[in-house]
């Protein structure tokens, strides 16, 4: 049976959500599957929130768009209040810091509150924070083996950030450690 | 070869340069910057012409004198952008130059937003330029159809000496996907015998649009007019799917026509009789497909990012056999694929009672609170 | 030396280092706080006293995120001394 | 010290509005935003100003300033101010554009404005790039300057020098005032707001076409942090583009 | 008041002025350009607006200026400088202000010539710029008529806060009759509460067309297709000529209109039942008119002076129950009376099988002797 | 007297046409046609030659010129040029252009064409008005000078300065050679060729965009006979357009 | 019984062709007549040919346009070889020079041909041969009386050719008593 | 004295009298004749041979209607000669 999963990031200019997405469309389509990658783009990428869809499928994809994902990963607080409630009932909401704790959690998704920023300092480079919300978005949903993202990140990394290589990578494994295996939620 | 992830509009630059794009001229415009910003070092790397222009107007002008030299050349940009070069495409259509534009459409009227949009239909293919005449329109779905469409482009615009245009709305040009990238064709050498190319042992060439007597001017007419028959008869491409028992066929191209695809499969999952048309040509548009669907359908659902302008050449193939339906969003605003599906869901209920009854044509609307959106057959 | 102060509205301020940069006096730093739309906010840090009002910080903050005091004495119009730093 | 008492020395201007810009951290047309505000109050005109906006980073300058404003298609600012003042010669009508709007795509408009001597003030922004749609090669782009559209510099053999707008128009007749500032600095900041209230007093004197062309800096697509751009700006773009008068008629000195 | 003699231009212009129009912005073309001339002494004559600007792109734009403080403004030209205007109508159109263009119509595409035509259709009635959008497009068939159409743009611009196209075609332009001009309108004073007068004593005022959220433009969009529909609702206007009895109904409009009149009367004279609808509104169009036509009629002619534009809005209202045939000439080339007169005379004897039996519609071709021209229904 | 024989001093040049104009009496036109036909035989480029026309009364020259030749939209002669010769660099490519086609609705396609410094040959005639569609006002129209559509004569205050534009464009760095010729007499119509001569001189060398501006009469729309449209030529256009050198680049001397 | 009169004039620019067919249009709107004129436009005038088409009629004039006129005046000799095959059966061909004299007349309509500018010349102006060429017309088409068009000549004259009204309607009144009152050919 | 002689074309002459200004023998004159376009074409009339090829007139005509020919030495290049009056 076809199986098609769509991830929201978002976040701020410069928290690298579309690159987050794109790494996630890269590992998907070396495994073979069907990928389509959709930034929302233009002027407000600049100082205010940039989001992106990924969507990773089994068969030839329809909408590149989505109202209602499967999972999301979100970078900052208005990501969080944009996205939290559109998350597809038993699907996977990975927030990536520890903005809106006042938030009210649903019950019907599994929200996953990652601290990717202490990880990503402790690793020596904030920017990572995403690598770290997408470790635990895999290790959420496991739409994708860690390794794919891995070979995604050693294949598209750019050139300049190449010797972050292995920094990326223990920032996308503590990701995914830092979910407990349990069940999906209802 | 295999597959890359590319984005639309980088795609597009690629392709355009293996089918044999010599020459590039463009203004920067969101969502299509990226294509110009690609030909910028691409372009210079294969040893060929990439300009920006001062403007639209200069870009479309300057791909008119080098069609004219006899060169494959493009030019791109979005809507208001195209709306700029309404002249210079009458004139390049007038010459029988082959010339390829890509319109990456954003939400308008005016300077609206950079989201995506499929608003510029009647302007492409009805051709919002002056005189008789329609571009050859061209509608990729993915990225990979925008590749091949690109290098399809380039062919049509060169055996009918005719301007193509390609029409991607501002998702396509933004969105990545895995394509194959064909081999890059050599650039043809020898040029047009009708090319300016300087009188040499030959007489002189001479492209003009002016025809001062309203004798030449109609029988020049006359001629574009044969060529654009030719064109409805020999190019005409679509994709169907699920047409062949459906009972109600959804029409929608571009972006739209794979957000149908996706409410279409929700709909089969529940046993819905319902497939869909693609027109991959607007112009020339699949109008016999559909006036042989309106036998079997027993009813159409157009599906827009507007208002409904394709819409009304499916009305003009259909002609009132069967009732033709119509869900748009404006603005730059996306359908989504369960929205979509609700459309469907409604028109299939109602389309129980076999024979369809009426024509209803509900003006472009989203479905809001108090307005229930397409009704069933009326 | 006259004798200044400095507000600076955390919303408004995008952090760009600007006013650090062209403050003599040294008092202006980056925060550590994160705005509502993702910056950190300059913040002013004076215990000493040192600013002089002179308002360099505010004609070159490009979001107009920073207002200007200085005591002065109470004849001398208001309206006179702001022309000194505006024209 | 009881005679002292705190005043303030530096406020938003009224025509300022009270909200905060679009603008990327370091955006210098924020500042230029304000030095317009600032001359608008003094002069006293809020209230029969009128602004034309380009399409550019500053397309949303009506959100920033109180007075009317018209959106202009990309370039054509100056045909369109041409028409709200010609209708209405008493008000006050400025067009705020940037080097793509003003310099690439609206030159016709802002030359043939100029010869006719319409009775609008300009205020030429030009941060050598387009900012908007992400950094392109403007027709003020230096050479060498490395944009997403002139990759590897611009190549004055083939996309040509940079244009130098207010030596360009200030010989034509229906100049009555151009001049170049900048805003890299307070000095430069001052200096730029004196010319705006001199290009607006022209407008008030019924002189002509009056532009003040500002440089200003665009960190972002410099890719340059906001005070490493005002530097390049200095370092690199005075030189091309000195700040000077360039014409400034009778009556106005 | 008395007849005078007016020339279509000039009256057209005279009209204006006596309808308030406060300004006028334009740049010269043939056919259109007595329009300009008449304005640049009257206008200052009677202490009004009139600049010649430095092309059509600047006309526009100045008029987009004018009409945002207010004002009556209009301008004028022919089809290669109405092609120009198109960035500039689509950001008229998005703002919600009044305006009134002229488009003398003349041969195309690209530079053509300067004879009558009416192949701007498209490009005025669906909108040849960019976006979601329809200008009332009104279409004088007489110079009297020119004059009243004018006067009623500026009223429907300035009602719907709109774009107003009225198209000539070069020969209403050029033409001379004799017709009566109303009384000079008092200039109105007051400004509409949105113009751009300066914030005295309000909150400020903006027009914009940049609305960079999808919501926002789309709910935007939503408004003008509401004024659209509003004005679809309201404002058709078309003239008809022995339509109670006609087998055979003629649709034509502005100098075809009128030929086709001459053409009816020489059938009529020969007892056919033949009957012209006549739109004087483009857009709307007379579409619920021609499908209550379609009832009663046993075929459809469309005669224009192009390839076939009007032609798919009449197909699109009369919905295939009744043949549409066409007859066309292009490139400034006028149809005679004669000439029409032969394919209705041809049309009307193949109509004698009472009952229609098909839909064809011949691609837009001038009778040659190898191509019989239109024939009947089949 | 033996050894004198007959020979043809003057005769048209190959590259014109043997046909006739439909140009009016006294159109010079013709001349300049036959002064760049001319230059064309004697520089041997008349197989490598293409002319892009503009609209305007000379919008039929490439009837009366034997060289390849394209018509341009009304004004954007310049861009197609730059069209043409960026992908055959080798070719020599001109532009032939009235001054409401270059100096009014194209304003822009020759200023950044000699901006970017494309390496293309512009005669630009200018004959104070549009003479095709029937002799409105031009940018280059005199101060008081009536036409159909300055009815009272040319205001400044209202329509502005005529453009001068072989001044206006000598600046630019991409312009090789800038000059303002007439015709109005033999002398005169020597120095006009030599010119144009240099102009294509600059082309075959690669230094940039070259502009000859020539004064041209207008009968017609002048409402003068021939004779005295040459004669008003020199009273009135010659002292507001001087004949001269606005732009000599080195080498070209 | 509704009675139509087209008439086209053609010379070349500078003969006065459009205003002599205005005068009829003028004429025709003035005696209470439909009128319409339209000119052939454009930039072939300068030089070239140029012709008009007036139509007088009792009722509501359908198209400004005719292939075959009921009377044609023509000036010059292209005008004569266009037009002169043209002119409806029966109706009227005014030649108003000595040109094309090698041309072959036709039966089926009346051909006059007027020495207008010889006529022109006694009256001290050339340009006055188009209102000689109308006389003739009037005078074998009846269309109009006489009169009427010396009101129109009256009413319509510019400004500045107001003192030669007299002579206009002399060469009016020559041309006319040039054309023998003989019953219009069938 | 150069000796020379000119032909006009008739058919391409617009009689604008351009020539008949210009030419200082005052040989050329306005014809009788009108031609197929309607224009009455400038002639030559010179008895008296006072025609010296200057070719001003050529020079001058806007239509190209008018070919002069000189009289001269045999010995020197044709080529020469013509761009004394060419150059
Ligand atoms: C007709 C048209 N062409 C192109 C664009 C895209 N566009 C928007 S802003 C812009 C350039 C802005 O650059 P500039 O004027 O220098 O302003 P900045 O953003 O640098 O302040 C362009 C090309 C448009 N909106 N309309
Ligand atoms: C877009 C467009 N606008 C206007 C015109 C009409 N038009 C034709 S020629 C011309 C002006 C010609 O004047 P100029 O360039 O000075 O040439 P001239 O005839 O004087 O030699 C104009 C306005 C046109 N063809 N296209
Ligand atoms: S006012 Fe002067 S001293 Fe005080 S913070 Fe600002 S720059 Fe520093
Ligand atoms: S200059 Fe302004 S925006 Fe920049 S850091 Fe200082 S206060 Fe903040
Ligand atoms: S992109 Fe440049 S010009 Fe635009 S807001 Fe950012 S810094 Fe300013
Ligand atoms: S109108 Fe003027 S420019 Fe045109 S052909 Fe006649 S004289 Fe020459
Ligand atoms: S060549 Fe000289 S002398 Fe002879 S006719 Fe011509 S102008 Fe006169
Ligand atoms: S100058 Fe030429 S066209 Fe004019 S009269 Fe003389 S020969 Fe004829
Ligand atoms: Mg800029
Ligand atoms: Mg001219």
């Amino acid at each position: 049976m076809n199986k098609q999963t769509e991830i929201i990031v978002s976040g701020f200019g410069g928290q690298g959500a579309l690159f987050a997405g794109q790494l996630l469309a890269y590992a998907g389509m070396d495994e073979g599957k069907h990928v389509t990658w959709i930034p929302s783009y233009g002027p407000e990428i600049r100082g205010g929130t940039a989001h992106c869809i990924t969507i990773i499928s089994d068969e030839e994809i329809g909408s590149p768009f989505v109202r209602r994902p499967a999972a999301a990963i979100v970078l900052n607080q208005p990501s969080l209040e944009k996205y939290g409630p559109l998350v597809r009932p038993g699907g996977v909401l990975i927030i990536g810091g520890a903005f809106g704790e006042e938030h009210v959690s649903r019950s019907d998704i599994r929200e996953i509150r990652v601290p990717a920023q202490e990880i990503a300092n402790a690793l020596g480079n904030t920017r990572l924070a995403n690598v770290v919300c997408l470790g635990a978005l895999l290790a959420a949903t496991k739409v994708l083996p860690l390794e794919a993202l891995e070979r995604a990140l050693a294949n598209h990394l750019p050139e300049r950030h190449r010797h972050l290589l292995p920094a990326n990578k223990e920032a996308l494994r503590r990701g995914a450690i830092f979910v407990p295996d349990q069940e999906l939620a209802a | 070869m295999t597959k890359q992830l590319w984005k639309g509009n980088e795609a597009v630059a690629e392709a355009a340069i293996r089918a044999g794009c010599e020459a590039y001229f463009g203004y920067p415009i969101t969502p299509q910057t990226e294509l110009l910003e690609y030909m910028s070092w691409r372009m210079p790397q294969v040893g060929r012409v990439f300009l920006q222009a001062e403007s639209e107007v200069g870009a479309i002008n300057m791909v008119y004198g080098a069609a004219c030299a006899g060169r494959r050349v493009m030019s791109s940009s979005s809507s208001p952008g195209v709306s700029l070069m309404m002249e210079g495409l009458s004139y390049i259509a007038a010459s029988d130059v082959p010339a390829v534009l890509v319109n990456v459409m954003r939400g308008g009227p005016g300077l609206g937003n950079i989201h995506p949009a499929q608003s510029d239909y009647f302007q492409a293919v009805k051709f919002g330029g002056h005189g008789d005449y329609h571009p050859i329109v061209l509608a990729p779905a993915s990225v990979q159809e925008a590749i091949e469409l690109t290098a399809l482009s380039f062919d049509l615009a060169e055996k009918y000496r005719h301007v193509v245009i390609e029409v991607l709305d501002g998702s396509i040009g933004q969105m990545m996907e895995p394509a194959e990238m064909p081999e890059m064709q050599p650039v043809r050498l020898e040029r047009p015998a009708w090319a300016l190319t300087g009188a040499t042992e030959r007489p002189k060439n001479v492209i003009s649009s002016i025809r001062i007597d309203s004798e030449g001017l109609e029988a020049h007419n006359l001629h574009l007019q044969d060529k654009l028959a030719h064109i409805r008869g020999c190019e005409v491409r679509y994709k169907e799917y699920w047409l062949d028992d459906a009972d109600l066929v959804l029409v929608a191209y571009g972006t739209a026509g794979r957000i149908a695809l996706s409410a279409i499969r929700q709909a089969r999952a529940e046993g819905l009789r319902v497939g869909l048309l693609r027109p991959v040509t607007l112009y020339p548009f699949p109008t016999e497909r559909l006036a042989r669907l309106a036998k079997q359908a027993q009813a159409f659902l157009v599906v827009e990012m507007s208002a409904g302008q394709m819409l009304e050449d499916v009305r003009l193939a259909v002609e009132g056999r069967a009732p033709v339906r119509f869900y748009g969003r404006m603005g730059g605003a996306v359908p989504m694929p369960d929205e979509i599906f609700e459309v469907v869901r409604g028109l299939c209920y109602a389309l129980r009672p076999p024979k369809p009854s009426g024509n209803g044509h509900h003006p472009a609307r989203r479905p809001q609170p108090e307005d229930p959106g397409p009704q069933g057959a009326d | 030396m006259a004798k200044g102060r400095i507000t600076i509205d955390p919303e408004r301020c995008k952090g760009c280092e600007i006013c650090t940069t062209v403050c003599v006096q040294q008092i202006i730093h980056l925060g550590d706080q994160f705005n509502r739309r993702g910056y950190r906010a300059a913040v002013v840090v004076d215990p000493e006293g040192k600013c002089t009002g002179c308002a360099l910080c505010a004609l070159s903050c490009p979001d107009t995120a920073i207002t200007v005091y200085r005591q002065e004495r109470l004849r001398e119009p208001r309206l006179e001394k702001m022309a000194v730093v505006l024209a | 010290m009881t005679d002292m008492q705190e005043t303030v020395v530096f406020q938003r201007p009224e025509t300022l509005e009270d909200t905060y810009t679009n603008y990327c951290p370091g955006c210098t047309h924020g500042t230029i935003h304000r030095l317009i505000a600032e001359v608008i109050d003094e002069l006293g005109i809020r209230e029969r100003t009128i602004g034309v906006a380009p399409v550019g980073c500053s397309v949303f300058i009506y959100n920033y300033q109180n007075v009317d404003f018209a959106v202009a298609a990309h370039g054509r600012a100056p045909a369109m101010a041409t028409g709200i003042k010609r209708v209405q010669p008493d008000k006050v009508v400025f067009t705020y554009q940037g080097d793509g709007d003003l310099a690439a795509i609206g030159t016709n408009e802002i030359l043939h404005a100029a010869s006719r001597g319409e009775n609008i003030t300009v205020i030429f922004v030009n941060n050598a790039t387009y900012g908007m749609t992400g950094g392109q090669m403007a027709p003020t782009t230096l050479p060498g300057q490395k944009t997403t559209s002139s990759p590897s510099g611009r190549d004055v053999e083939i996309q040509g020098w940079p244009m130098r707008v207010a030596e360009l128009l200030a010989p034509l007749p229906g100049v009555s005032y151009s001049v170049r500032r900048s805003i890299h600095d307070p000095r430069h900041i001052n200096n730029a707001k004196k010319a705006i209230r001199t290009a607006f007093r022209a407008q008030l004197d019924g002189m002509g076409l009056a532009l003040v062309e500002i440089l200003s800096a665009c960190p972002t697509n410099w890719h340059l942090t906001p005070v490493a751009a005002l530097e390049w700006l200095a370092k690199h773009m005075l030189p091309y583009y000195p700040v000077g008068d360039y014409k400034i008629s009778e009556g106005l000195q």
